[in-house]
């Protein structure tokens, strides 16, 4: 089982490599951000570990924070890409025209 | 025939005509195809090369008009037809298709006389190619003089003390003086357009970065050349050149059809039209020219705009021009002699054939 | 198909979905899209997780979700597009921060990783480190960037590395006796702790204008923890998006950094200063921004107009045939392109009329200072290509410069200007040159001819 | 950590190796190297295969990789440089019939995929199928190019179509009653067979010209099948490898095709013709060789020498700015770059020394006839722009020509002979130019202006 | 166990896919080569069929086929690809004096 | 002073003077700043600008001399100051560093006068420099007369009769009118080289394309403009360009220093030292030449090579020449009057105080 997830991450670490191989600029901040959202998927660790049994009531807080911050972490991350590519947007706007 | 042919380069005695048939970078060549050279004392110095860098290249100073062979530049007048050795060959511009009589003269002689202008505009021949050599020194001579009489700049140059437009420059007959004359106009900043009657000069005008004003007029003839154009034809051609040359500084005309007077396509009203101080330079000046007021060789004001119709523009330059056509002629030259030196004519050549004008009987 | 196969098949699905996402968001054109389709992939793994066999808990988990919503959606979408950095680093500390806190909880639930096998302890304590100082540093980078924390390096010296160092010991001093059996409350915390201390120290000694390369290098750090975090709870959807994120984040911070001439290392070791990106030569305490190409050529790309704004230094580099060049590809591209001539350019009349000439500029895309000037408030970009003097404006506002009262060109009418010149010396008039210290003005320093060329190549990339 | 647990871990470095290959390969400066760290996947990938407990039937074993690698080395060794493709193509075969004799067995060892799970069944006899397809499908590919069987399209018309589904039906058939549980040994052969005819009917009809692009679609089929059996046997080596060749495979076969202004549906419906990729307007039964703009500048950047000829059509594009580009940037590279001006090139009289000069060309790489002339047989590339009549050899040899007797420029000397002009159109003098079927010229049609740029960007790509 | 596998088997078809993005068509050729010879591994399943047991004749001829196959396709393939890609290596010579 | 000055525009008298101190377009923008525009019958002849363009621009003609301000191209001569109405202003080209006697004479008859050529050369000014305008067409002459002499091509021409070399056109002297000059040659296709004693000017040559000749004398005087060099450097100089000028077919000489004669850089045996048919073209003749054998205003050819020293490039190409120069006048006339178009002078401004050489008294 630790294996095959071995072999997952290896490839799941090609794979980010392989994509962001040039990218403008200009895309940085935005590309980070959507990167920031991704990883929001530490949500779901939340998730298990709450769902599955959470006992204390220490425990209890503790994970509504954690999912609190997961859940802001992926609706706040994509939002706020998404803002931000906005602003490219107005820029190519004759993008069709275009040749 | 003897071995070592004798090539005699006489001084040109015509007006203007700065140019001379040889020059010593052209002797020497000929030096080493087993030709002597005689050169006229002084023939060079109008062309500004001294008596000496023709001795220093291997000819030697005497009289031209014993040789073997004379190579001129301009046609021989009566007296030099007169000193024509018989039996001698003799090659420069002989305009045999306006000149009729002189051919006349020279077969009487008992010369054998090549024609640079008449050699047939081939691939092969293109080396010997007198008119396109010196056609091409009056393009640019031609742009030159334009620039020269105009009484504005022909770049665009935007200045603190305000800018000043490129010149509009058109060129009338784009052969091998009209693209020149393009180029040229352009290099120095002129926003340039061409006109032709052969429609395939279109890109060819685009090809020197130069627009075609396209008049709907299409005249090719046969050889590369134009077609003389119908009465219809003419008038609809003035009656439109005459509205378009209103907008530009400068008109440059070549345009030529062989053999018969030039076409007239600027009007003396398309003058009038014209902004003063524009400039028109008319090279067709020899065959009549192509603008109603040129008057050949003569600088002329009207309206205030100047018409300039250089005779001989080629000389006004005359160290390349002689130069060009020294190598145009020694191509030839090249073609009518053997490995020794000694003369061989080959009459059935095409180009032979075609530059010859009279063969001694 | 049993209901667990099922769950694993949507996290393959949601994983190619982040995978495909992502290769959107490396170009501007799919940028858009990129982040909706990731954000579809997350909605499928959190459905999956949802449909887990003998979850409970619901309420604590709406709870969470509510708070999480109610908190993250409004601060997104109001936050002003000038503080998205420091939100950017605010959604990762908190990202960071989860993982920490739920291997907190692990560690408690499971009694200090008693029975688990080696590894998820092992996965579950590198979670726990990496998110908690990815916690921490990127609250102080948010600090530092609202201006809540000064921009300045705050450090304590040479000592700053040493403690680092043992920080960084002292957690994993706690992790070891973990591992080994150790089970009391203290390690956890004192794990978490020292590993917040780390973070804090890291970041806090990085100057402001660096700030976006920490957040990034953050990011790919709290990446690296969610995939940990997946292979201690067997996750195949966090294992592959957090090591996406993690080694992706990675190659982006190293970009970042390129592009802002800095090294990762340097910046890590804290040894460099707050001016936000000061050029070689910034003139009292003023600064200026710098630009890359690429930032440049996006820039144009997008751009309705854009004037190009040629001066002695494009003669000099002889540059012409590049602008001319990069000048054809933005009209390619549909951007409206003039050249803006003033009439003292260069150190000839006609100077500049001269050279775009030679270039085969069409007349018709030169203009005169009058005629371009009532353009300026109407562009988007304003290209100046070794020009300075006459765009300088001080020449309309400062009557002791020994240029007042010359015209000059209104550039800084445009929306943004980009200048292109090898550093900061001043033109033919020795005067400084108060547009480059605009707000709007960003400075790509090089040979005019270089410079324009790799605009130019990042505009074919693009 | 045991044995079980060290071979997978050999097999994650195994397919690590692969990738980090693959990726060198795909840049000419890093092809080599990649070549061989895949190589080296390969062998750690056998080392750990042969590792796995309980191996036995090493004669077999030995026996297999002997004949292997006394047919494999020498073969690859001996084949001509032309020869290339076919041996592609074989080595592609005889992987897919691998693949299907090992499926085979399989189904004969456990009794029709008896008690083996659902999925391996499905994997085994999917493998088989392709790697059938593959198998013989690339032997009729080897044929071909051997020119063994015709390299023209052979087919039976409108039937093919219906035939192949029929055959497709057939396999699917016999994999279907299998599943079922059906064990009888026809099945898998009937299976293997329909593949195989399958295979050998769906390339018979593809022309000769087309063959690198089928070659590469049956290389990424052979890819799959591998995944397959690497899923059918559990081995993650095999799947991932397999799905890398699979998925790389299907973008290249899509590259290609593009290269070649081809689809691969229309490919694989065998609609085309045996031409060796025929230029617009092959004159009679001549062909001439089509190449890219990438392929262009690679030949031009791995030069020595290149010398460029200018000609009218360069004037008429007036890409003589583009040109200039173009040899700087070869120069950047370090390549000698010269232009040779025939007397008569254009339209008058030193008509490309008035382009050039404005394209700011320096006179000491413009050469004339006769001095450029004694260089074409030292050339790497000679790259006639827009030029015809200048590069015609029929000047020198064809007596009946009107050009006869014309100096011409030797172009035909010189390695290779890369031609930019928009069509088979005769120049000036209207004669063919046999330049353009030399076997060492290629053409890359187009606007000389748009055709340079093309090249200048490939080779920035570079 | 299934899906693992797959999780790997779509990571790895990213992988090929972001690998292979926009080669010179000059690479076509020995990419082409070089991804063959990596199919090659093909023999790994030989090699574990075979060790594991195969009884019959047949079956043993059949599989020492394959392995040969298998072998020919590692070995074979990698040794064309670095023939041809040697040919690139004539070419660039110089390439360490150019910048 | 009463509002509405009038500006009185007379005919150039100076012999070959074709330029006209205001244009039509001038007028026009002068109408429109309140002043009147009094034109003398046929003042703008000789630039080809007929009097009814004048009339149509808003100008009346009549008598210049009797406005209140006068505006003239060259200096005027005895005459022209007797009909100078006392406390009138002049504007003009005034030579008052080379001929004070003209400043003194003007001040006895009561006029104010500002010389174009004392305007300060300060950014603000730029729009008035008339130095710079003139000596950007003078630069722009010289260039094409050089081409014009030059019995060679300009251009290199690689053609089926041989191949021409480019010519090598060396500038020494490189203020506006030498970069106009290098500029121009090297449109037209030539191999250009600049020379100067300033250092800074090695990137504006090279700016416009050319190569910088360095010969390691540095002479940088006050405001832009060179020093006078030491006897010891002239001595240097002479000898390095000397062994330099050899190679060029065309030198064109600008060096200029404010206020003496112009110093030597090309000497009789540099110019025997070139090659027959070369050419040198001086504009500093007027200051007495930078070449030893400089005649100023006459083409001299000696030992083959032609030395032009043309005295008044600017006039010869009148309509833009003066275009431009009218644009300066007109910058300066704002500077003088105010908004309605009544004489303001405000002797403080920095630009005036420099510009008067008398003021009323
Ligand atoms: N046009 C005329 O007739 C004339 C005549 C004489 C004087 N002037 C005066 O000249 C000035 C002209 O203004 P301008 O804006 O054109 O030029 P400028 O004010 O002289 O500025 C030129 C700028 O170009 C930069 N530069 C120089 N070489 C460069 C290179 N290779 N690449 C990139 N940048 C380079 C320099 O900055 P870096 O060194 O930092 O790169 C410099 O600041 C005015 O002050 C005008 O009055 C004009
Ligand atoms: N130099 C002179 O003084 C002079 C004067 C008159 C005649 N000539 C004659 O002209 C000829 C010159 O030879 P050359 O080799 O320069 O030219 P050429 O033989 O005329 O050939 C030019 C070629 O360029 C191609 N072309 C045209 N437009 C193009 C474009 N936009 N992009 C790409 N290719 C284009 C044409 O083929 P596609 O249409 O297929 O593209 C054509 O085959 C000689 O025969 C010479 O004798 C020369
Ligand atoms: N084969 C070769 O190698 C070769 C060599 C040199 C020239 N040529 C060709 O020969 C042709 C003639 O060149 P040329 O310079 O001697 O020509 P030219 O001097 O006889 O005539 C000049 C131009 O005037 C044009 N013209 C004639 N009548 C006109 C009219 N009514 N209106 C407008 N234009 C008119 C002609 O079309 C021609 O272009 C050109 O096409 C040239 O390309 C071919
Ligand atoms: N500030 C402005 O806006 C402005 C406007 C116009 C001109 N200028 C500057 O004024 C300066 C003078 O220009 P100009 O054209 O009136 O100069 P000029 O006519 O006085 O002299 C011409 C050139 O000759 C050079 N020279 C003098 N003695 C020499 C010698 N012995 N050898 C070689 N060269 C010698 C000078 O350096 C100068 O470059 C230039 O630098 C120009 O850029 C400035």
């Amino acid at each position: 089982m630790l294996v095959e997830n071995l072999a997952v991450l290896v490839l799941a670490g090609f794979v980010g490599f392989a994509v962001i191989s040039k990218v403008p600029n200009t895309l940085h901040t935005p590309l980070m951000s959507g990167t920031n959202a991704i990883h929001g998927i530490v949500l779901l660790g939340g998730l298990i570990v709450a769902g599955l049994g959470a006992e204390g009531v220490l425990d209890k807080v503790l994970l509504v924070i954690a999912i609190a911050f997961g859940t802001i972490n992926v609706i706040g991350g994509f939002l706020v890409t998404d803002r931000m590519l906005g602003m490219f947007k107005n820029g190519p706007k004759r993008d069709g025209s275009a040749k | 025939m003897t071995a070592n042919t004798v090539v005699g380069v006489p001084k040109e005695s015509a007006a203007g005509e700065r140019r001379v048939a040889l020059v010593p970078k052209v002797v020497e060549r000929l030096r080493a195809r087993n030709l002597s050279v005689v050169v006229e004392p002084g023939a060079g110095l109008a062309a500004l090369i001294p008596d000496d860098a023709y001795v220093h290249s291997g000819a030697t100073l005497g009289d031209p008009w014993a040789a073997d062979v004379v190579v001129k530049v301009a046609p021989p007048n009566e007296t030099e037809v007169g000193a024509l050795r018989a039996g001698s060959v003799l090659i420069g511009f002989l305009a045999p298709l306006t000149d009729p009589g002189k051919a006349k003269a020279l077969r009487e002689r008992g010369v054998t006389a090549f024609a640079m202008e008449s050699i047939p505009r081939i691939s092969r021949a293109q080396s010997m190619d007198a008119l396109s050599s010196q056609a091409n020194v009056a393009g640019y001579r031609a742009a030159m003089l334009a620039a020269e009489h105009l009484t504005r700049f022909f770049p665009m140059l935007t200045t603190a003390a305000g800018t000043v437009p490129p010149a509009k420059v058109l060129v009338l007959g784009v052969g091998v003086a009209g693209l020149q004359a393009l180029a040229t106009a352009r290099r120095l900043g002129a926003h340039t357009t061409g006109y032709d009657v052969r429609p395939e000069v279109a890109d060819q005008v685009r090809s020197v970065g130069a627009q075609w004003l396209d008049l709907g007029i299409e005249a090719a003839g046969s050889g590369g050349y134009a077609r003389a154009l119908t009465d219809a034809e003419r008038e609809e051609q003035q009656r439109q050149l005459g509205k378009a040359i209103t907008g530009f500084d400068a008109v440059i005309t070549t345009a030529q059809v062989p053999g018969r007077t030039a076409p007239t396509l600027v009007t003396a009203e398309a003058v009038e039209g014209m902004r003063a101080g524009s400039v028109v330079v008319d090279l067709a000046g020899e065959s009549g020219g192509n603008c109603e007021l040129t008057e050949p060789g003569e600088i002329v004001v009207a309206h205030s705009v100047t018409v300039a119709s250089p005779l001989n523009l080629p000389a006004t330059m005359p160290e390349h021009a002689s130069e060009l056509y020294a190598r145009n002629v020694q191509a030839l030259l090249e073609l009518l002699v053997d490995a020794d030196g000694a003369l061989s004519v080959d009459f059935t050549d095409e180009v032979v054939a075609g530059a010859c004008v009279t063969k001694e009987a | 198909m049993s209901r667990e196969t099922g769950i694993q098949l949507l996290y393959i699905v949601a994983f190619a979905l982040f995978i495909y996402g992502l290769m959107g968001l490396t170009g501007p054109r799919t940028a858009v899209r990129g982040n909706w389709i990731a954000a579809a992939g997350m909605g499928v793994a959190v459905v999956a997780t949802l449909l887990t066999p003998g979850l409970g808990n619901w309420w604590l988990i709406l709870l969470g979700v509510a708070i999480g919503t109610a908190v993250g959606v409004p601060s997104a979408r109001q936050v002003k597009m000038t503080a998205m950095p420091q939100m950017v680093a605010l959604f990762n500390g908190v990202g960071g921060g989860a993982v920490a806190l739920i291997a907190w909880v692990e560690f408690r639930e499971s009694a200090g990783f008693a029975h688990a096998p080696g590894h998820v302890a092992v996965a579950s304590l590198f979670s726990a480190v990496v998110g908690s100082v990815s916690f921490w540093g990127s609250l102080v980078a948010y600090g530092k960037l609202q201006e809540v924390i000064t921009g300045r390096p705050v450090g304590i010296g040479k000592l700053q590395q040493p403690l680092n160092l043992v920080l960084l010991l002292v957690s994993a001093a706690c992790a070891g006796v973990i591992i080994g059996g150790g089970d009391a409350e203290v390690l956890i915390l004192g794990l978490l702790l020292s590993a917040a201390a780390l973070g804090v120290m890291v970041v806090l000694p990085i100057g402001g204008a660096d700030m976006p390369v920490v957040i990034s290098l953050l990011n790919a750090l709290t990446g690296l923890s969610a995939a940990a975090m997946g292979l201690a709870l067997d996750n195949t959807a966090l294992i592959v998006a957090g090591m996406i994120v993690g080694a992706s984040g990675t190659i982006l911070t190293n970009l970042m950094a390129k592009a802002m001439n800095r090294s990762i290392p340097a910046i890590v070791a804290g040894g460099f200063g707050g001016g936000g990106g000061a050029g070689p030569a910034a003139s009292g305490d003023q600064t200026v921004r710098r630009t890359s190409a690429s930032d440049a050529a996006v820039q144009m790309a997008y751009a309705n107009q854009v004037i190009i704004v040629p001066g002695y230094g494009m003669a000099v580099a002889q540059a012409q045939h590049a602008v001319r060049e990069l000048a054809d590809m933005l009209e390619a591209r549909g951007v409206e392109v003039y050249y803006a001539i003033h009439p003292v350019a260069g150190r000839m009349p006609g100077h500049m009329n001269v050279l775009l000439a030679e270039a085969d500029v069409p007349y018709e895309r030169l203009k005169e200072m009058e005629d371009i000037n009532r353009e300026f408030s109407r562009t988007d970009v304003a290209v100046v290509i070794g020009a300075n003097d006459v765009t300088n404006p001080a020449a309309r506002t400062d009557p002791s410069s020994p240029i007042y009262g010359m015209p000059i060109l209104n550039v800084d009418e445009s929306r943004s200007v980009i200048v292109l010149k090898r550093g900061m010396a001043p033109g033919f008039a020795g005067v400084d040159n108060a547009l480059y210290f605009d707000a709007k003005t960003s400075m790509l320093f090089g040979d005019a001819k270089s410079s324009v060329a790799e605009v130019t190549e990042e505009l074919k990339a693009l």
